[in-house]
């Protein structure tokens, strides 16, 4: 077979509006380690993965890999730019 | 390989000779690992086993002794109880979360392992001050793991303890220890029987997890080098655990097994070795078969491996396919990876190659045993610790005992964990001294889990008999009476004179103070080697014990249950402040003994508060430690949401906040408390009424009192 | 029977890899009616009038809690036994796994505190009508225990209706939307909620007051 | 002030040879949903947040936000190309 498979990049976080504990968590212990200037921090999921076929992880996200009731995804391949549905790079899709 | 290998794997050249000596030549690299480690400390117990031999092992209730992977007691109607506590000091001390897990899941399996269902997990951790940042990183970690792990598999944690001391700065300790339950039956054995018998090794698939990790980490001390041996710190993942445990105990259900033996330390090494020695016959083992997450391994790193969530089991040649078919349900990947054969020696084959051939004997039972050479120190081991309290007022110093970090409320822990789990759990966390859960039978146990370190480091062997004396209190106030112990030993270099003295010391004060509650030693754990640059940890042999109360429903509670009830100090009680928490927090130096007890009339005493738990006749019985008595007082009034008037003369301070075995809190009416006065000391102290805890030059409220107790959860934000 | 159940219900109690109140739960059900435990991969739910989706970790709760659990072979049946009318209770990882099947709205979240709490809650009976709170008054206090760590109930434009169990004013510490504690589904046959109710139904433990979410459903199962 | 901060993106994942059940559990079940053709799945964290020196990211991953004794990461800025301590992109440091 000759089947050439793709790595991408699944970039899961919370859905805006929806409080971000760990985010948070992360945000408010940064200063006391030295780190100044950090905000709007949030904490989400990666998902790496081989694909033959990258025009499946689009279904795969919204399957199972996201709930977009409350998370959003985007995905990146090594060609394209970042994708996710609907919307630009910068305004991830819910 | 040569005998510089070896000394870097950590034999000494003295072993390695031995080892030459016993197999004839040099030893390969498969040979010469599977040496290092099963020759470590950690295996072999080179330097405490002939201290352990002479703990007492016997007993009426004794079902499974020390020898098997767990322990186990008779809870009656062909019910046993195993039980095993375990340390998991060094990888806790690399990587808190995961060493802290996977010490969870060790414990686990060994009582697993002998057919037994988990049902109570209880740990046992000590840090240093919660001022230091590190401390509280391993804090908030270690406890992390352990609720993550135990939660996961669904084993209720029922218990536990927790001290901060600056001596464990540098090596905190975590045991963990779990509570099996059994039909008497069902036991099953780890020794290898029936030559042409299959091995099969089921669970997760092995990588490169602690490769000389536990058995080299946990026979060196940790130095500024830690950070080379973290690479090898193993991974736990719970569900893989869960599995593998309802498969064990279905392939048990159905009969399919000969044998069955977890694999802990020094993996498939060690497990297999250790049932094959046990069953005096030969192993034949192709590392080809077992499963691999990473494929370039070698044969001497899958033998030495140390993976989680693996098991061994050998079964009858016919029966394969069935238990092959019970692991795919489960979906724990079972696989035939050797046999058993007459030759009393482990070969270890890489296909058709032969990689490794010694025998088992020389392996498993010949490592040479140390005797210690004990010496009493001439000048005190320990740093005075650091004074924090400036207060003399009764009612400040109170307060201050209950916030400080040894006394304050565990809730921020424990509330981590799932204690509910299983619907068995009559006392939780702080419902009583000791945790009560259900018995099929209609009865019910209890357990407990203490060690005190600053008292054994005052005076190791009365310091540890306080720690048995401290476990059967807490179960005579929840109304068992002991049936076995487990323990372990957790301490500093013992080729160190000073160490081996205050092990020699402590195991003596163990066995004595066993010996005088008629109880046996089931099994238990030693970690030796927990130094950090700036000294030893404090001696700490913790102890765990198991009991049985025949009716559930008069489990005893901590908490002053009903207003008007009278309050009294009962049993052989004879504080003082030497050693005590008050001291501690004043900066005192740790005294050099502590006071003589009078361990019979201690039995006594926690007979009749036994008794009168069961007896219905208490509405609270809670043993005075940490804190002394006002403390207790205190904590009584915490637990049950009411107050007490006392008539106690908090000017003395010895009577009032000294420490000592042998004293209990006790509510009840009056009539119940003469009575109780015909077996024992008994002194009435006041009243539970009201809201707050009031006495000639005395007045908190309870919630001055629960604002001081709750000061834990400031290191958990 | 103290809680009036009914034998001739029987209740199936699913059963996934790393379940771990499947046992507790089938006791539970086995206090008010007939109970047998369901395997993830069987499709067969044997006849059962009323499920039971446990807690625990399902499927070790990767990813998201309850994600990959709801793709089991059995959950197919029971998404169909759902959608045709028949009772469905989710506890704890099963909320989860329901919500995640769409068989409930909303989602759940990690606690505000991102810490697992263990600890007896009260809850307020918001709804003592429905199949799983029949034997409950209205505004009942029943004391249950919780323990989980992904529990923050999060429904945008929940129908307030579909709110069955809250908790009481200090007892939720998971930081629920409206401290919502239980909902049911719009038909009323499917109900999660994060406490476990399985673990009250014996004054040992501690308290009886979950019982009456099973015998509620012992009963609603004869009337069906 | 007139500080410009940066939305950075921390990809955190198990080390290689760690034990990743996540990423296992993942590949498992994605052909039980009818997606062929998928390898090599490993989950791990997403942080995103936004810095004013993106040079501080770094040692906030060292320090805080990886636990580098198990896991490896990479961060993505928007202008430079991915950057992971010292080796480039497709061998994450370890
Ligand atoms: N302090 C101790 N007291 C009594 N028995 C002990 C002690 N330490 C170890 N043992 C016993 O020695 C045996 C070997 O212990 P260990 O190597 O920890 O077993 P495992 O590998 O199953 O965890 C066990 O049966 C254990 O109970
Ligand atoms: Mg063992």
């Amino acid at each position: 077979m000759d089947v050439v498979s793709t790595r991408v990049r699944v970039l899961i976080r919370p859905k805006e509006g929806i409080l971000d504990p760990q985010g948070k968590a992360v945000e408010r212990v940064l200063p006391a380690l030295g780190f100044q200037g950090v905000a709007n921090v949030h904490v989400g999921r990666l998902v790496e993965l081989d694909v033959n076929d990258v025009s499946q992880v689009g279904p795969m996200c919204e399957k199972l890999l996201a709930n977009t009731l409350i998370e959003e995804y985007s995905i990146l391949t090594p060609e394209a730019e970042e994708t996710s549905p609907d919307v630009g790079p910068d305004a991830p899709r819910g | 390989m040569s005998r510089s290998e070896a000394v870097a794997l950590g034999l000494t050249e003295g072993e390695y000779d031995g080892i030459v000596d016993r197999i004839g030549r040099e030893p390969n690299q498969v040979e010469l690992a599977m040496f290092s480690l099963m020759w470590s400390e950690h295996c072999a117990y080179k330097h405490s086993k002939k201290l352990l031999r002479t703990l007492p092992v016997e007993g009426p209730r004794l079902v499974l002794g020390p020898g098997e992977n767990a322990g186990a007691v008779d809870v009656g109607d062909g019910w046993a109880v195993a039980f095993k506590v375990e340390s998991h000091n060094h990888p806790s001390a690399v990587e808190p979360f995961q060493g802290a897990a996977t010490g969870v899941g060790g414990i686990l399996r060994d009582v697993f392992a002998i057919g037994a269902r988990p049902i109570a997990v209880l740990d046992s951790l000590r840090f240093g001050e919660p001022t230091s940042e590190r401390s509280r990183y391993l804090l908030d970690h270690a406890v992390a793991g352990i609720g993550h792990y135990g939660n996961s598999v669904g084993v209720a944690n029922v218990g536990g303890e927790v001290y901060f001391e600056a001596p464990y700065e540098q090596n905190c300790l975590v045991n963990a220890m779990c509570v099996g339950l059994v039909e008497r039956e069902r036991l099953i054995r780890s020794a290898a029987a029936g030559v042409g018998n299959k091995l099969v090794l089921f669970g997760a698939s092995t990588g490169r997890d602690g490769i000389g990790g536990a058995s080299v980490l946990a026979s060196a001390e940790l130095g500024d080098a830690d950070a080379d041996k973290r690479p090898t710190v193993q991974i736990g993942d719970p569900f893989e655990e869960k599995k593998l445990l309802e498969c064990s105990l279905e392939l048990l259900d159905r009969g399919l097994l000969v044998a069955l033996q977890d694999l802990g330390a020094a993996g498939l090494t060690s497990s297999s070795s250790e049932m094959a020695s046990k069953g005096e016959v030969g192993l034949r083992i192709d590392v080809r078969q077992v499963p691999l997450r990473e494929a370039d391994m070698e044969p001497f790193e899958i033998m030495v491996s140390e993976s989680q969530e693996r098991m061994l089991c050998v079964c009858e040649p016919g029966r394969v396919d069935a238990v092959l078919e019970v692991c795919a349900r489960w979906e724990v990947g079972g696989t035939v990876i050797g046999e058993i054969t007459d030759t009393r020696r482990m070969e270890i084959f890489d296909g058709d190659e032969r990689v490794g051939d010694i025998p088992v004997e020389a392996l498993v039972d010949d490592c040479p045993l140390y005797d210690l050479e004990p010496a009493a120190p001439a000048a005190p081991l320990y740093d005075a610790p650091a004074r924090t309290l400036e207060a003399t007022a009764a009612r400040d110093v109170l307060l201050g005992l209950l916030a400080s970090p040894n006394v304050a409320s565990r809730r921020p822990l424990f509330e981590q964990y799932d204690s509910v789990v299983g619907s068995r759990t009559v006392r939780r966390p702080e419902q009583a001294d000791a945790a009560v859960l259900a018995m099929p039978n209609g009865g019910a146990i209890g357990i407990s889990i203490d060690g005190n370190g600053r008292r054994v480091a005052c005076d190791p062997y009365r310091g540890a008999v306080e720690a048995v004396l401290e476990c059967a209190a807490n179960l005579a106030c929840a109304g068992a009476e002991p049936l076995g112990l487990t323990n372990c030993l957790n301490f500093g270099n013992p080729e160190k004179p000073h160490i081996a003295w205050q092990l020699t010391e402590a195991v003596r004060g163990l066995g004595d103070a066993c010996r005088a509650l008629d109880l046996p030693v089931v099994g238990g754990n030693v970690s030796l080697y927990n130094e950090g640059g700036e000294g030893p940890i404090y001696p700490t042999p913790v102890v765990g014990m198991v009991g049985e109360l025949p009716d559930p429903l008069h489990a005893g509670r901590t908490g002053f249950a009903r207003e008007g009830d009278a309050i009294a100090i009962a049993g052989p009680f004879a504080p003082a402040l030497p050693g005590s928490e008050l001291a501690k927090l004043r900066g005192e130096p740790l005294p050099d003994g502590l006071p003589e007890t009078d361990v019979a009339a201690v039995r006594a005493a926690q007979a009749a508060i036994r008794d009168a738990v069961r007896g219905g006749r208490l509405s609270s019985a809670h043993d005075v430690a940490e804190g002394g008595l006002l403390t207790a007082v205190a904590e009584s009034c915490l637990a049950g949401g009411l107050g007490a008037e006392l008539e106690l003369d908090v000017a003395d301070e010895e009577r009032v906040f000294g420490e000592g075995p042998g004293g209990f809190v006790v509510s009840a009416p009056e009539a119940a408390l003469r009575e109780l006065a015909e077996r024992i000391p008994v002194t009435i102290i006041g009243t539970v009424r009201g809201e707050s805890i009031r006495g000639p030059g005395l007045h908190a409220s309870l919630d001055e009192l629960r604002a001081a107790h709750g000061a834990l959860a400031a290191l958990f934000d | 029977m103290p809680h009036g159940g009914d034998r001739s219900v029987k209740f199936g109690v699913l059963q996934f890899p790393g379940s771990c109140d499947e046992r507790d739960a089938l006791l539970a059900c086995a206090k008010v009616a007939d109970a047998e435990l369901l395997w993830h991969g069987d499709r067969d739910l044997k006849g059962a009038d009323a499920i039971v989706v446990p807690g625990g970790f399902s499927y070790g709760d990767y990813l998201r809690a309850g994600a990959i659990a709801r793709f089991s072979p059995v959950m197919e049946s029971v998404i169909e036994f759902a959608h045709d009318g028949g009772l469905v209770l989710g506890i704890c990882n099963g909320f989860q796994v329901l919500c995640e099947a769409g068989l409930l709205p909303g989602a759940l979240l990690p606690n505000v505190e991102r810490r697992f709490v263990c600890r007896q809650v009260d809850l307020e009976v918001v709804d003592a009508e429905t199949a799983f709170t029949n034997r409950c008054a209205p505004g009942e206090l029943l004391s249950i225990p919780a323990k989980h760590q992904t529990g923050r109930f999060y429904a945008p434009d929940l129908d307030p209706d579909l709110v069955v169990l809250r908790y009481a004013t200090g007892h939720c510490f998971n930081g629920s939307q409206d401290e919502i504690a239980g909902v049911r589904n719009a038909a009323g046959n499917v109900f999660g909620l994060m406490p476990h109710p399985e673990h009250a139904v014996d004054p040992l433990t501690g308290s009886v007051d979950g019982l009456s979410i099973f015998s509620s459903m012992a009963h609603a199962g004869v009337a069906v």
